[in-house]
């Protein structure tokens, strides 16, 4: 069974989203906990059986899909991807837990299961045909979710996410195509598996152009800067739960992607590319905060941080170093855990008052004590306070980016300062003062089922932030073997430089360009 | 004059058994019908289904005997079967079979009322037959004109305003571009004494396209002509209103069947103008594939009528498929049939989905047969409908896994093989343009309430029998398990293709 | 003077350009199928000329099948002219507008 | 000479028969016009030695279609003056003579046939008898397809003009159908 | 003794914690008594340390666990007791155990008395790691976790607007010098490869000056956050909103001088880059004397004692940057003492008179608040620096390093300082305690504070009274076994004593001078009409050199309309409507271009002709073009082309 995990994880939802169709109405909710929970169960086991001192992929399956055109469906995990699978697991288990009376309850979990298929997918295909298919599909679900039971302008911001995302992937397909096609013709056949494209050296000139490709895919997805607005959108609109797991998991897609394919595909664009892409992370970081703070809608605050967050993970991915990338994949993991508890926690306040709106709240540290305590230590966990998982990531990706410009980690660095001011704010604005309102005098605190959603997020945001070796050996093993294979491959002085050789005399087989295009 | 001697080998006549066997159904069946009027619409379905099941065995035949042997033709050079020519029949063919079994509809309608449109449609199917199978241009005028004329009648047969309207348009522009068919036939007539596309190859490069400028005359009526058959851009106009006026089933297989008969004439006619470097073809062949495409998209976003919307999006899809041929690589032409194999069971599930859905009078909040507004909050009434109508619109969008998607990656990565990187993108970013009409349709299915609760679901599947949800259930698995199917066929076609020289 | 082959293809280009005008400007539809058959009949001119300066005898057939082919053309024209004449009392091709977008 | 003459002369008679054809209002001229244009063709024919052609033209086009299209007009009531909203005339006379000034640009230029080797040489046997030869030999497929094709205008032609057309089952309802289906029986029954 | 060690550092978190389970119930005295037990447990530990660090001469380091190792980086939670931190530690808990005795009795009546003690444990728990830890990174922990309990603390009373907004203030300030030392480990690591103490300090001799100087620089930066120095000063006396024991414990006696321990800790770094030790000196002594023009004016007890302590954080900057680092230590400890004691005097007062903080509003209350009064008087006497008293012996060492490095400018700055810091002082003591009894008219009742707080203040004065002249020697043997042994001394004797006793009597002056001024009974409550509350001088000193004003009206302002501006003009307007506007783009385009479908086949008959000339016209030109192309070249070429 061990052999096929990967498989297993996959599509073992999908496979219950389809049973699920015949459950009936009352018991769905049941059902969707008990699947969720088997998959999280089959998903630690994955992690049990994980063996550690393994940077390279583990679990590895393969069957032929299109064997003509170099189509195969090869599965595979490493310490990059793992706990992101885990993650996705989690985070649907949760999710479909905390679910409240929502309408066409059945159909919400059928999708959310056959999202968390897309998911997993996404990070366990070591095919980039395999790859875009889950990438692709998992817009479904979620366009779904957010136009059906989202907000008032829910159809306006599922279309926006849906096409923008959509026509930002196409254009990763001509890239992906692109990069088969060199593939082909530097050794006469067709290939999509990323480690075949790993041992492939390609031109600087060539590498700038399918690096542009795929970040505009990737960017996209992240969101970065300047194409990031369909984010505040889909959150504002979606569900509790749709934005729970639009930033917990589907935002990781786009970043993940950049460590997978972009990294060690054009380390010479990348490093060609780094500055400009750190100067965007940067105006992500500050600009989208700034933003935040001016907000009046509590959720799209959290929205907007989740891009300044993720601007802090384009950057520590872009150091080029183990440092950054490792702290860039566990900000990923910390910034999944975090943003996914606050767009929780806001969904719990909008379950009571269904209103968003800061103004209409204030003084609920007195009404509502454990939610307020709750909400504040995701608050601090999302300043990135130490002993808190956002800490760990961003001090790494930070301290990795160091490495490469010491005056744009100083602009990025005002992460710190700006994060903390728009998040107490808001927290001021909501917690702080005396209650004015009179709906707001006898809110209930948080319940049971809320409670059950929450602690573990918060037992995971402490114990990670206190020792976050666990994650961080299996992840910094993977990405030193990513970093390696970068410098090996780079052609160009600045990426040699630029990216650490971290053991001498490591020699990858390479198969050098023929023939140009 | 000397007598003349002819073996019978040499006719070498089972190049003619696959058209012949329509014809003979055709015939048969209006035999029947003189004998014993009449008869149930179901008897002539199953003949005919029958009929083309034999003429898909032929096919099969001829496809081993293409295997072993390669190109054959036949009838004193007139029948060419090549790889094309068994690939494009068998999509005829096929996509005919899935398309006959939607006669049989719950309500009842006045084209399956005659067993005549039956006949006609076989004949139809021997015209598309005959127009693949063969480089010469009188049997390529001529089949086309066989098909076209009985297709102008079974579009008719629906006997209501819209239908005779959307008959006439189009019979009225087909006889224009027969016109400019035969005109462009005599430039190259004229040119190099021939109408064989062999020949007229032959004779041009031999000249080395001395006169350039005939050539080039000769091709914009060509392309004008055929423009029209696939529905180029500015020669398309009649798409949405012929679409419109028929009824869906038929819509969805001249979204499909004509048109392979066109790609595969363009293909051999313009192939060799692409290899020979006449950059004005390339050009004009650019530019229209471009404009194809994109036009047709952005009209398409703002249709109210999901079947006219359906229209242009085939305009669109012929737009994507033609830029096989400015291509010209034999990826490039592989990925033609790949798409159009996969877009048939696409496209057909799509209009089969509004044929099952047919009204017979329109409630009041309709604007259309079938305005958007008519599948507001289905997936409330009828979910599993809905999720097939959903499945096919993401396939046509190019969602992967399913089928449709295939074709466009396939696609795609035929021009950026060619050579044609910023057409690869233009195609990207269409796809995406694309999407937003196939999502509004998903948005009105899924996301909107219901405008008359009371009726029910009823309202999608009125017209639903157990024929009509096989052909869906073929189409949606074929939709969904395309990605198992791609491989086969992929190396089916390319073989094919390459293996006829193109 | 010699008359060539050119004088016959202008020929045929002229009055193809008439059937189009036709095919343009004319609203009736009988009589716009009047211009259709005069845009065959100009290529059958051509036809027989190439044939004849050639001495091939191909586009003698291509004409004749394109007679054929414009006589199946009346057919067909005419039983929808028919049944739209019966239902709607005209033939104006402005009539025909329930369709637009 | 004569053969100038000739070419001349038919040339200028088809050219006014046909620009008759299109702009005359009245629907009997313009039927006349195009008959006489397409005798005048057929002498083009003869011109060219396709005496097989030019009969062909007189008796098909002349003959069937003019007949068949005299009966359209008879039915459609047209023999009066024909109505028609114009609409802007440049655009029509515009783009017509833009076809043909760039046609004829390129064709007043002469061909360079050169590589061009006749299939089915023109010989000495007579015109008729050698179409025949052809015709039923290396055309043999295209001139059976083409009698499909008349069948099918044939039935085309019957369906849509005959009365099957008459009540559209279409836009009936299925009641609707019965009863006429019963009316139907009942008047058979009575003859 | 690792076992102590531990029992020291997480007897406050779990006192923390015990707390913060009731955090959410009714008050219980448990919550209270729990945690001070555990603190004394923790004093107790450090106490055992501190015999075992001075009886061994040795250090004791552990490793508890990792915390992150990926690539280089490779930190630990490691923890270290050596002569600095043990030190730290004995100041931090034995100034907790006594404040959070005191809390029991002056929170008695407060609705969060659980949520209070939880936060106060959790405070003292990552002070503990600050000063334990053996890396930079543990450092930091402990830097931000005093942030976050301050800002709790601060806030405490959250329903107070004022409280709320201090608290924001001081972390988001804080965290602006925590980029800066962020940056500082940053660069620590990228240039030694390691943030342990044992090993970064050993490797900073080998690294390029430059790079030094910007560690230097960015570690300061962070220190000037956590110390309130200038310009990062005003979060201070806005801190003042939060609980008095907060204040006393926090903001004045531990986390304040969590700069000055930084700046001591690295003395290694500051010692190779003498320049930015000047400047930090030089900034200290500013920051001392503009700190005391500040307390002279202000009407509120406790932002005066805030302002005092900012003033001595200055003194010890000013020790610390000229080289002096044990020197800052000892100043520091010895005013952890007097300081905390003044603040918890205050609380009293504060008590006593329902929270009113404006001096002029008081006076008289010696009679009935007779303890407190001796306790003030004592601490201010100490903070005065009058011989005996703990602070004549740490800042007459400093006024000495100052004189003996010939910085005479520094020397100066802080003699003036010395006296303004002996007026201001005894200016709220004559307007609290002595003086014509103003209060009773204005309806308020004061009564001392409760025994056991006094008793549980009484170690404090007792240390403010003895640690000057007791430890001093001991300190200073315990101390330069890590820092640099520089004994001030000045040789001539005649100076020494001349200068010693000058200064004595300068700041004695300046007591005398504050007690005629402030005991006469002409006293009154100011109404703001008097001249010297309209001179300039006033309002500049009242309005803390209009610094706060500067900030609100040139930094937040702008800041928030910056935002707006951001979201609604550039978010909305320009970033999102771009896109929308291609959207838009393609459906205008189709909406505008759709009745080119008109419907009409007469339309599209001529779209085919016209699609048909299109490419007849490009076939002409381009047959044209072909014919004639060697032409067009000669012809294109003439023109150059």
């Amino acid at each position: 069974m061990l052999d096929h995990i990967l498989s297993i994880l996959i599509f073992f939802p999908a496979l219950a989203g389809v049973l699920g169709f015949v459950v009936h109405k009352d018991s769905m909710r049941a059902y969707g906990i008990a699947v969720s929970i088997i998959e999280f169960a089959l998903s630690l086991w994955l992690w049990f059986a994980f063996d550690n001192g393994v940077s390279g992929m583990q679990f590895m399956e393969q069957l032929p899909l299109i064997p003509a055109f170099g189509v195969n469906y090869i599965l595979g995990v490493d310490g990059i991807s793992l706990f992101i699978i885990i993650l996705a697991a989690f985070f649907t288990m949760i999710g479909i837990a905390s679910l409240t009376d929502t309408k066409d309850v059945k159909n919400m979990i059928v999708t959310l299961l056959f999202l968390q298929m897309t998911m997993v997918g996404v990070f366990a295909a070591l095919d980039a045909m395999v790859f875009y298919v889950f990438w692709e599909l998992s817009l479904v679900p979620m366009l779904y979710i957010i136009g059906a039971w989202g907000g008032e302008k829910r159809i306006y911001a599922s279309i926006k996410f849906f096409l923008y995302t959509f026509a930002g992937s196409l254009v990763m397909l001509v890239g992906v195509l692109f990069m088969a096609y060199f593939y082909y013709q530097a050794t006469g056949q067709w290939s999509f598996a990323i480690l075949d494209w790993y041992r492939l050296i390609l031109p600087e000139s060539f590498q700038l152009w399918l690096f542009a490709a795929f970040f505009l895919g990737f960017a996209i997805k992240v969101p970065m800067f300047p194409f990031h607005t369909w984010l505040p959108y889909a959150h504002g609109q979606a569900p509790t739960i749709g934005s729970v797991i639009l930033a917990a998991i589907l935002l990781k897609m786009g970043t993940y992607a950049f460590i997978r394919f972009s990294l060690p595909l054009f380390p010479d664009a990348s490093t060609f590319f780094m500055i400009p892409i750190a100067v965007l992370a940067i105006i992500m970081i500050i600009y989208t905060a700034m933003v935040a703070y001016a907000q009046k809608d509590v959720k799209q605050v959290v929205a907007y941080s989740s891009i300044s967050h993720m601007g802090v993970i384009i950057l520590g991915t872009f150091a080029l170093n183990v440092e950054g990338i490792s702290g860039s994949v566990f900000l990923m993991i910390g910034h999944g855990v975090v943003a996914g508890a606050l767009f929780l926690l806001v969904g719990v306040i909008y379950d009571r008052r269904h209103t968003k709106l800061m103004s209409e709240f204030g003084g609920l540290a007195s009404v509502m004590p454990k939610y307020a305590t709750i909400f504040g230590i995701m608050m601090m966990a999302s300043v990135g306070l130490p002993l808190t998982i956002n800490f760990v990531g961003e001090f790494l990706s930070l301290l990795g980016f160091y490495q490469q410009s010491h005056i744009l980690t100083l602009l990025a660095g005002v992460a710190i300062i700006v994060g903390a001011i728009y998040m107490l704010t808001a927290y001021k604005k909501m917690f702080f003062g005396k209650v004015t309102k009179e709906e707001n005098k006898h809110l209930p605190d948080v319940n049971k089922r809320e409670l059950i959603a929450l602690i573990p997020l918060v037992m995971i945001t402490i114990w990670l932030g206190i020792y976050p070796k666990v994650l961080l050996g299996p992840i910094s093993n993977s990405v030193e073997s990513i970093v390696q294979l970068m410098h090996d491959k780079a052609v160009s002085h600045e990426a040699k430089i630029r990216i650490p050789n971290l053991s001498e005399g490591v020699e990858i087989i390479t198969i050098s360009q023929q023939g140009g295009h | 004059m000397s007598p003349v001697n002819i073996s019978v080998e040499s006719l070498n006549l089972v190049t003619l058994a696959p058209m012949l066997i329509p014809i003979v159904g055709a015939l048969l069946i209006l035999i029947i019908d003189m004998f014993k009027g009449g008869l149930d619409k179901s008897l002539y379905v199953m003949l005919s289904l029958l009929i083309l099941f034999i003429d898909f065995n032929a096919l099969l035949n001829s496809a081993g005997v293409f295997n072993q042997n390669g190109t054959m033709s036949g009838v004193f050079d007139v029948m060419l079967i090549d790889g094309l020519a068994i690939l494009s029949q068998f999509i005829i063919v096929g996509a005919s079979m899935l398309f006959i079994p939607l006669a049989l509809t719950h309500k009842r309608f006045h084209e399956f009322s005659y067993p005549e449109f039956f006949a006609l449609f076989l004949f139809m199917i021997a015209g598309f037959q005959f127009m693949v199978a063969t480089d010469n241009l009188i049997l390529v005028f001529v089949g086309l004109e066989t098909a076209s004329l009985a297709l102008y009648t079974l579009i008719a047969m629906h006997n209501r305003e819209k239908s005779f309207e959307a008959a006439i348009k189009y019979f009225t522009m087909g006889a224009l571009a027969a016109g400019f068919f035969s005109f462009g036939a005599m430039v190259f007539y004229a040119l190099t004494g021939s109408i064989e596309i062999n020949q007229i190859a032959a004779v041009l490069s031999a000249n080395g396209y001395a006169d350039i400028g005939f050539v080039l005359i000769g091709v914009a009526f060509m392309l004008a002509s055929f423009g029209f058959k696939l529905s180029m851009v500015p020669f398309h106009t009649w798409t949405p209103d012929v679409y419109e006026g028929s009824s869906a089933a038929l819509a969805g297989y001249m979204s499909i069947v004509p048109k392979i008969a066109g790609f595969v004439v363009s293909m051999r006619f313009f192939e060799f103008l692409i290899h020979s470097g006449v950059v004005w073809l390339e050009v004009v062949l650019y530019i229209l594939v471009v404009v194809t495409m994109t036009a047709a998209n952005i009209w398409a976003l703002v249709q109210t009528d999901v079947k006219r919307m359906l229209a242009y999006s085939s305009v669109s899809h012929a737009g994507f498929v033609m830029a096989a041929i400015l291509i010209g690589t034999t990826q490039s032409n592989s990925a033609l049939f790949l798409y159009w194999i996969l877009f048939s069971f696409t496209n057909l599930g799509a209009f089969s989905m509004l044929w099952i859905s047919r009204q017979k009078n329109l409630p009041t909040h309709q604007s259309s047969d079938h305005s958007f507004e008519k599948f507001s909050g289905m997936i409330k009434t009828s979910p599993m409908a809905a999720s097939v109508m959903a499945l096919f619109m993401l396939s046509l969008a190019g969602v992967p896994p399913f089928a449709l998607f295939w074709g466009k990656m396939y696609m795609i990565s035929s021009a950026v093989t060619g050579g044609y990187p910023v057409l690869a993108l233009i195609m990207a970013l269409n796809s995406a343009i694309a999407g937003y009409y196939y999502l509004k349709l998903i948005v009105f299915m899924f996301m909107k309430e219901p405008q008359t609760r009371s009726l029910g679901g009823a309202v999608y599947v009125t017209n639903a029998t157990g024929a009509l949800k096989t052909i869906i259930g073929f189409a949606t698995i074929g939709t969904i398990f395309a990605f198992l199917a791609v491989n086969p066929i992929l190396e089916f076609v390319t073989s094919f293709v390459y293996n006829s020289g193109y | 003077m010699e008359i060539g082959l050119n004088h016959y293809l202008v020929l045929s280009t002229i009055l193809f350009s008439i059937g189009l005008v036709g095919v343009m400007r004319r609203k009736n539809l009988l009589m716009l199928f009047f211009a259709t058959e005069i845009l065959l009949n100009s290529v059958n001119i051509a036809f027989a000329a190439i044939s004849h300066y050639y001495g091939d005898l191909t586009g003698q057939m291509f004409a004749f099948f394109v007679i054929a082919i414009a006589a199946s053309e009346v057919a067909v024209g005419l039983g929808l002219l028919i049944v739209w004449h019966k239902r709607y009392n005209n033939i104006d091709l402005d009539y025909l507008n329930t369709m637009k977008g | 000479m004569f053969e100038a003459i000739a070419f001349y002369l038919f040339a200028f008679l088809t050219i006014a028969m046909f620009y008759i054809t299109v702009t005359t209002s009245q629907a009997l001229y313009a039927l006349t016009a195009l008959a006489a244009g397409m005798i005048f063709i057929s002498a083009f024919f003869f011109i060219l030695g396709a005496d097989f052609l030019g009969a062909v033209q007189i008796v098909v086009y002349s003959g069937a279609v003019m007949a068949l299209y005299s009966f359209g007009m008879m039915f459609f009531d047209t023999t009066r003056e024909v109505k028609e909203k114009q609409g802007n005339k440049y655009i029509v006379v515009g783009l017509a003579t833009v076809a043909a000034v760039l046609v004829v640009l390129i064709f007043s230029a002469p061909i360079l046939s050169d590589n061009i080797i006749a299939l089915y040489p023109i010989g000495e046997a007579g015109n008729t008898q050698e179409v025949g030869v052809v015709l039923f030999t290396k055309y043999l497929v295209p001139f059976e397809v083409a009698a499909i094709m008349l069948l099918v205008a044939m039935i085309s032609g019957i369906v849509l003009a005959g009365k099957k057309m008459d009540a559209s089952l279409t836009l009936m309802t299925e009641k609707e159908i019965q009863d006429m289906r019963k009316e139907k029986k009942s008047k058979k029954a009575l003859l | 003794m690792e076992l102590f060690l531990y029992t020291a550092l997480f007897s406050p978190l779990v006192g923390s914690l015990f707390a913060a389970l009731f955090s959410m119930s009714a008050k219980t005295k448990w919550a209270g008594i729990v945690p001070s037990i555990l603190l004394g447990v923790s004093l107790t530990s450090s106490t055992i340390l501190l015999f075992f660090v001075l009886g061994t001469n040795s250090t004791l380091h552990v490793e508890m666990m990792t915390w992150m190792e990926t690539g280089g980086l490779y930190i630990p939670f490691g923890f270290v007791v050596d002569q600095v931190s043990v030190t730290m530690m004995m100041v931090v808990t034995l100034v907790s155990t006594v404040v959070h005795v005191y809390a029991i009795g002056y929170m008695d009546h407060d609705k969060g008395f659980n949520r209070f003690f939880a936060w106060l444990s959790a405070f003292v728990f990552s002070m503990m790691i600050l000063v334990m830890s053996d890396n930079f990174a543990g450092l930091f922990i402990g830097w931000e976790g005093v942030g976050l309990c301050s800002w709790g603390l601060i806030g405490f009373w959250y329903q107070k607007e004022s409280a709320t907004w201090a608290a924001n203030e001081a972390f988001i300030m804080n965290r602006i010098a925590d980029l800066g030392m962020l940056i500082g480990i940053f660069l620590i690591y990228w240039n030694t490869g390691s943030l342990q103490y044992d090993i970064v300090f050993p490797a900073m001799a080998t690294l390029d000056t430059t790079t030094l100087v910007w560690i230097g620089i960015f570690l300061f930066i962070g220190a000037m956050g956590k110390s309130a120095q200038f310009p990062l000063h005003t979060w201070l006396a806005d801190a003042m909103e939060g609980p008095t024991p907060v204040s006393a414990l926090i903001h004045a006696a531990t986390m304040v001088t969590a700069g000055v321990y930084l700046v001591v800790r690295s003395n290694e770094l500051y010692a190779l880059i003498p320049n930015v030790g000047l400047f930090i000196a030089s900034l200290g002594a500013f920051v001392a004397i503009f700190a005391a023009t500040m307390a002279l004016v202000n009407r509120d007890i406790k932002r005066v004692i805030a302002y005092s302590t900012l003033s001595q954080l200055g003194y010890m900057f000013a020790a610390a940057g000229l080289g002096a680092y044990w020197v800052a230590l000892f100043h520091l400890m010895a005013h952890a003492f007097f300081k905390a004691l003044l603040f918890l005097g205050a609380g009293n007062v504060m008590h006593a008179m329902d929270s009113e903080l404006d001096p002029f509003k008081m006076g008289g209350l010696g009679k009935g608040m007779k303890w407190t009064m001796i306790m003030m008087t004592l601490a201010s006497v100490a903070l005065a620096g009058i011989f005996p008293l703990a602070g004549f012996f740490s800042k007459d060492l400093i006024l000495e390093a100052a004189f003996v490095d010939h910085h005479l400018i520094i020397y100066g700055v802080l003699l003036l300082t010395a006296g303004l810091t002996a007026f201001y002082s005894f200016r709220i003591i004559a307007l609290i305690f002595h003086g014509k009894d103003r209060h009773t008219a204005l309806g308020f009742h004061p009564h001392e504070a409760y025994k056991f707080m006094l008793i549980a203040m009484s170690p404090l004065l007792l240390l403010a009274i003895i640690s000057g002249f007791l430890f001093k020697g001991g300190f200073f043997e315990m101390v330069t076994t890590l820092l640099p042994a520089t004994e001030y001394h000045i040789h001539d004797h005649l100076t020494y004593w001349i200068m010693t006793i000058g200064t004595q009597v300068f700041v004695i002056a300046s007591i005398f001078y504050a007690y005629k001024k402030y005991m006469s009974p002409d006293i009154k409550v100011p109404d703001g009409t008097s001249a010297m509350e309209q001179s300039f001088k006033y309002k500049l000193l009242i309005n803390q050199y209009y610094i706060p004003h500067f900030y609100a009206e040139y930094l937040v302002k702008p800041y928030r309309e910056l935002s707006t501006i951001f979201w609604e003009k550039i978010d909305m307007k320009v970033v999102d409507a771009t896109v929308d506007g291609i959207a838009n783009a393609f459906y205008t385009t189709a909406e505008q271009t759709r009745g080119m479908q008109s419907g009409n086949l007469s339309t599209m008959l001529k779209w085919m002709v016209a699609g048909l000339i299109g490419l007849l016209s490009l076939a002409v030109v381009f047959g044209l073009a072909a014919r004639h192309s060697d032409s067009i070249v000669i012809m294109l070429s003439g023109l150059g082309v």
